[in-house]
């Protein structure tokens, strides 16, 4: 009886929130993917917090007003390493998979809901609700000031018509699941057209998609797992931007793409690529969205930089790859649909130098290699000029904001916004 | 008093509170969808009425025209959900002394007046005769319904664009200052 | 249900969007009041149709006519709303003093 | 059929329908694929389980009855949907004389009925998934109108047992080609699935029901699943010829018909991309209201024929 208990509790569905910090991303994503533990978008949905990856510590009043926001019962797992940023969590290792160590959790959970864990902030509105103006409003006036805690809607100038309405601010970030994980923006908004942005926090160092690539600048590695790896990590970026625009069929073709392309198969690219136009993805996207103005292109890195027609790539210089006849691929508008469209190519021409390259004795690049995100392990990464946040998403709606951000990889954008982590 | 008089009388009572709770809310976009809780009992006692058609329709124009009201408070208002409390009215014994007048004098109309009572037949079909009314003998009735309707949306789009014949509408428009005492000066 | 207890129900709605109409300040809500007023109508009209007209078509035409005045109101209101807003960012009666540009 | 049997009987199909629609979903995610974040939740009967237990959590101020009268209004809406539906060819739950004006009302309270649930949370991403809704609603409503006016003309009646027998001789779906997919936009959108989700999306963490937890988040979904039942029988019947049919009861065949549009719709919300609002809205006006006047005209001119 005890066996078959076990046994009904392991096939329970749980539905865990992912908090994802440095370096975690494309692992929580195997994770939801193969196990079928069900990841969710929002937290009230989840009854586990997932803290996968480490959490700088700025961020950690973030992830405690996280933690409340689970409905009871709920629990809290640590996967990674170092000390974990909230008191009373499961501690997995983070080369163990936190499978198991979630269904027990939500198992005992069910057993006994008083095991849930409990709230680490007061749960009181920032200012107490009270009137002091003639009509019991907070402030002095009708609008603006921060009457009970929270900043009032204050009228601003409406970017697209003129009429001048109530904008309000907003921070969004950094366990948001549209955006990379990490990054914080303060938004003023009107309606959902973005009036201003803040950059808050940059997305979060992801040293996992760069790994074998950091690695093959201290020691040899064999060229084609690299060209694998950088294939995986394009179909896993399309991946992710399909999903935020609803085209479930094709984020799940994207990411299976990825899993085979780690084993070098590179079957199905071709119809993707078709179905990018057949389910609306490529079409539903505004042209010309997401170009950087002629003061910005300078900022642009990797796949971004060719989508936007300029052939600097790394690998054109590097010898196995001249041996293989390599030419880089561009695109011409700089887009969005561009970098899409980029990674596509480049992944499809990963796969065909991999199959090339195959015999290729291990080769270490200590002058710098091109990474999945752009140069890698060349002094002048970092010193260009920084990508401003507020002059590429100022005046679009937010649907089309998400899109923007999430056509760069993380890692990228994380560069594009001048951290420089080598 | 029979079921549909309970009935008749519930829904009226809806319809009132509903109306009279419009301006007694805080929220706009409670106050909007008070109207249209009115609108539907209003239009339910039409269907009890034997309006089958003209009920139905009443409910699902004003639930458009309400999402599209509650829109434009939120849009216009300072403070649309109300959390910070406010009375914007004016001349508000007038108004009620108005209100109650027209009540009234309207009622004592209808208790005074002796109407006929030549009730609907029972079983009339009433939905076709209508369409049938609407594209026959009245259809210049119908038609010019139809043209002021084509000109309030030209209307409306002129007068609520931006760009107008001479450039823009709104150049050289002085934002007043956001204290409500302080008068027009444009 | 007699037409006199519809047409008082009417007559209070009718009274009700009277005292909205005057008393509001936010020209929204002072249209909130005129469509109050016509609801009252149309619930007046449609209960003459049916119990002193003995289903008459023109009874419902008019209705139907009142629900066109209605939307017409409501178009052009909203649309007077943003002119004004647009040229001097007032959305209450008391401070449209004069009516030239 | 009594009031007390015709409830009783619409709430009965909207389960069954539910559970239904349940199975199409999980079905779809085998066959088309997992992702590794999915915002719609499962519908389950675990989940069930585990929503009742799960505490429904709050926001700072926000409209509470609004927010929980919500999914019960989009429930209720969906259950006056099923309820106009004919069953047999000559019998609905609610046979009304204006059925199809009926639906217009369910259509546009649908709408409504999101964005409240959207504005009371008081919080950033449910009222975007809101305001977007409405923009896009009211316009694929428009939409849907002028189709069902369509279906209309060759019954000479708004009466949806007069459209079934109209489609005797031949479906709606075949006399007027551009009715059915017009329709089928609507229906995504207001069941919030796939390329016209605008309420509930992922660019927005579940939009409108981002906030919910517990017992009013099941009620959502739940609701939405049932909206889809609603949707599915009447484009049925009104495309479809409904319970019309050779050899099989007329139950069935709207079933089996039901079904097919049910899993039409769930695949095309998996397969299809979300266009940006803004593109999607000049879409709407420029490209198929036009294309719904055209529709209109043909099944003018086939009900003059």
């Amino acid at each position: 009886m005890a066996m078959r208990h076990g046994q009904w509790s392991s096939h329970r569905p749980v539905r865990f929130f992912a908090a994802v910090g440095e370096s975690a991303q494309s692992r929580v994503e195997r994770l939801a993917l193969r196990t079928g533990l069900q990841r969710v978008a929002t937290p009230r949905a989840a009854s586990l917090l997932l803290i996968a990856g480490g959490i700088p510590e700025q961020s950690w009043p973030a992830l405690r007003r996280l933690h409340d926001q689970l409905p009871h019962p709920r629990g809290a797992l640590y996967w990674g390493e170092g000390p974990p940023p909230l008191p009373d969590v499961v501690e997995v290792e983070p080369s163990d998979t936190p499978a198991t160590a979630m269904r027990r959790l939500q198992a005992e959970l069910e057993r006994d809901p008083r095991a849930s864990s409990q709230d680490l902030l007061p749960n009181e509105p920032p200012a107490p609700w009270q009137g002091k103006g003639p009509h019991g409003q907070g402030g002095e006036g009708m609008m603006g000031g921060t009457p009970y805690g929270r900043p009032m809607t204050m009228r601003g100038d409406e970017l697209r018509d003129g009429l001048r309405l109530d904008a309000h601010e907003v921070t969004v970030g950094p366990f948001a699941p549209m955006l990379p994980p990490g990054l914080a923006l303060g938004l003023r908004l009107q309606g959902d057209v973005i009036q201003q942005v803040a950059l808050i926090q940059p997305p979060f160092r992801d040293a996992a998609a760069e790994a074998p690539f950091a690695e093959a600048l201290d020691r040899p590695v064999a060229v084609a797992d690299l060209e694998r790896a950088r294939a995986a990590h394009h179909l896993r970026c399309v991946g992710r931007f399909c999903a935020l625009r609803g085209a479930l069929a094709l984020a799940a073709r994207a990411h299976a793409s990825a899993e085979r392309a780690r084993a070098g198969n590179g079957a199905g690219l071709g119809t993707l690529g078709r179905l990018l136009w057949l389910s609306g993805l490529r079409p539903g996207i505004a042209p010309g969205l997401g170009t950087l103005g002629p003061a910005q292109q300078g900022c642009l890195l990797g796949p971004a930089l060719r989508a936007a027609g300029r052939p600097d790539d790394l690998r054109s210089r590097r010898d196995p790859y001249t041996g293989a006849g390599f030419a880089p691929v561009t695109q011409r508008n700089g887009d969005v649909r561009a970098r899409i469209d980029q990674w596509l190519a480049e992944a499809r021409q990963a796969l065909a130098l991999a199959a090339r390259l195959e015999h290729q004795p291990p080769v270490a690049f200590a002058a710098g290699l091109e990474g999945p995100a752009g140069p890698l392990g060349t002094p002048a990464t970092g010193d260009g000029p920084r990508l401003d946040l507020d002059a590429l998403l100022r005046g679009l709606e937010w649907g089309e904001a998400v899109s923007v951000l999430a056509s760069f990889s993380p890692q990228a954008l994380r560069r594009m916004l001048g951290e420089a982590d080598r | 008093m029979s079921w549909a008089d309970a009935i008749f009388w519930l829904l009226a009572a809806t319809a009132l509170l509903a109306g009279w709770r419009v301006f007694r809310t805080d929220s706009m976009v409670r106050a909007s969808f008070f109207l249209l809780a009115s609108f539907i009992a209003v239009g339910a006692i039409m269907l009890m009425l034997g309006a089958a058609y003209l009920g139905f329709a009443t409910i699902f124009m004003m639930a458009v025209e309400m999402m599209v009201m509650a829109l434009f408070m939120v849009m216009f208002m300072m403070n649309p959900a109300g959390l910070n409390p406010m009375s914007m009215v004016h001349q508000h014994g007038l108004a009620i002394v108005a209100g109650l007048v027209t009540f009234a004098g309207l009622g004592a109309f209808a208790l005074s007046v002796d109407l006929p009572s030549r009730p609907l037949p029972a079983g009339a079909e009433v939905t076709a005769p209508l369409g049938r009314e609407l594209l026959g003998p009245s259809m210049l009735v119908f038609e010019s319904a139809g043209v002021t309707l084509l000109a309030t949306m030209i209307c409306a789009v002129v007068l609520s664009s931006r760009s107008g014949r001479f450039g823009p509408s709104d150049a050289g428009s002085v934002p007043p200052s956001i204290d409500p005492t302080a008068q027009e000066k444009s | 249900m007699t037409v006199q207890a519809i047409l008082i129900v009417a007559a209070a709605l009718i009274g009700l969007g009277v005292y909205g109409t005057l008393s509001q300040q936010s020209i929204v809500m002072l249209m909130m009041g005129l469509e109050l007023i016509i609801n009252g109508v149309l619930l007046a009209t449609v209960g003459f149709w049916s119990l002193t007209a003995a289903g008459l078509p023109e009874g419902q035409l008019l209705a139907i006519v009142a629900m066109a005045v209605m939307a017409v109101e409501m178009a052009i209101g909203f649309a007077l709303v943003v002119a004004v807003f647009r040229r001097r960012e007032v959305d209450m009666t008391d401070r449209l003093g004069t009516m030239s540009h | 059929m009594s009031p007390l049997g015709a409830l009783g009987v619409t709430l009965g199909v909207l389960v069954a329908g539910v559970v239904l629609v349940g199975l199409l979903d999980a079905l779809a995610r085998l066959v088309l694929g997992p992702v590794p974040l999915e915002t719609p939740d499962r519908l389950t009967l675990e989940g069930l389980r585990g929503a009742v237990r799960r505490q429904s959590l709050t926001t700072e101020h926000p409209d509470l009855a609004a927010w929980r009268l919500a999914p019960a209004a989009y429930l209720g809406l969906a259950a006056a949907g099923l309820a106009l539906v004919p069953v047999a060819a000559d019998r609905a739950a609610v046979d009304v004389e204006a059925g199809i004006v009926v639906w217009g009302a369910v259509e546009s309270l649908t709408v409504i009925a999101v964005f409240l649930h959207g504005w009371s949370s008081n919080s950033l991403l449910p009222l975007l998934g809101a305001y977007r809704f409405v923009a896009i609603g009211l316009s694929v409503m428009l939409v849907s109108m002028f189709v069902l006016i369509g279906a209309a003309l060759p019954a000479e009646s708004l009466r949806l047992t007069a459209i079934v027998e109209s489609q005797r001789g031949l479906w709606n779906a075949v006399r007027q080609p551009l009715g059915l997919p017009l329709f089928l936009l609507l229906g995504l959108a207001i069941t919030l699935r796939g390329p016209m989700d605008y309420a509930d999306s992922a660019d927005l963490a579940g939009g409108t029901s981002a906030e919910d937890s517990g017992a009013p988040r099941l009620a959502w979904q739940f609701a939405r699943a049932a909206m889809l039942v609603a949707f599915a029988t009447m484009a049925a019947t009104v495309f479809l010829g409904g319970p019309l049919g050779p050899l099989l009861p007329g139950p069935v065949w709207l079933l089996l018909k039901a079904g097919f549009v049910a899993a039409l719709l769930v695949a095309l919300g998996r397969l299809l991309a979300r266009p940006d609002a803004s593109r999607m809205l000049t879409f709407i006006w420029v490209v198929l209201l036009p294309l719904s006047f055209l529709d209109l005209a043909i099944a003018g001119l086939e009900t003059l024929r």
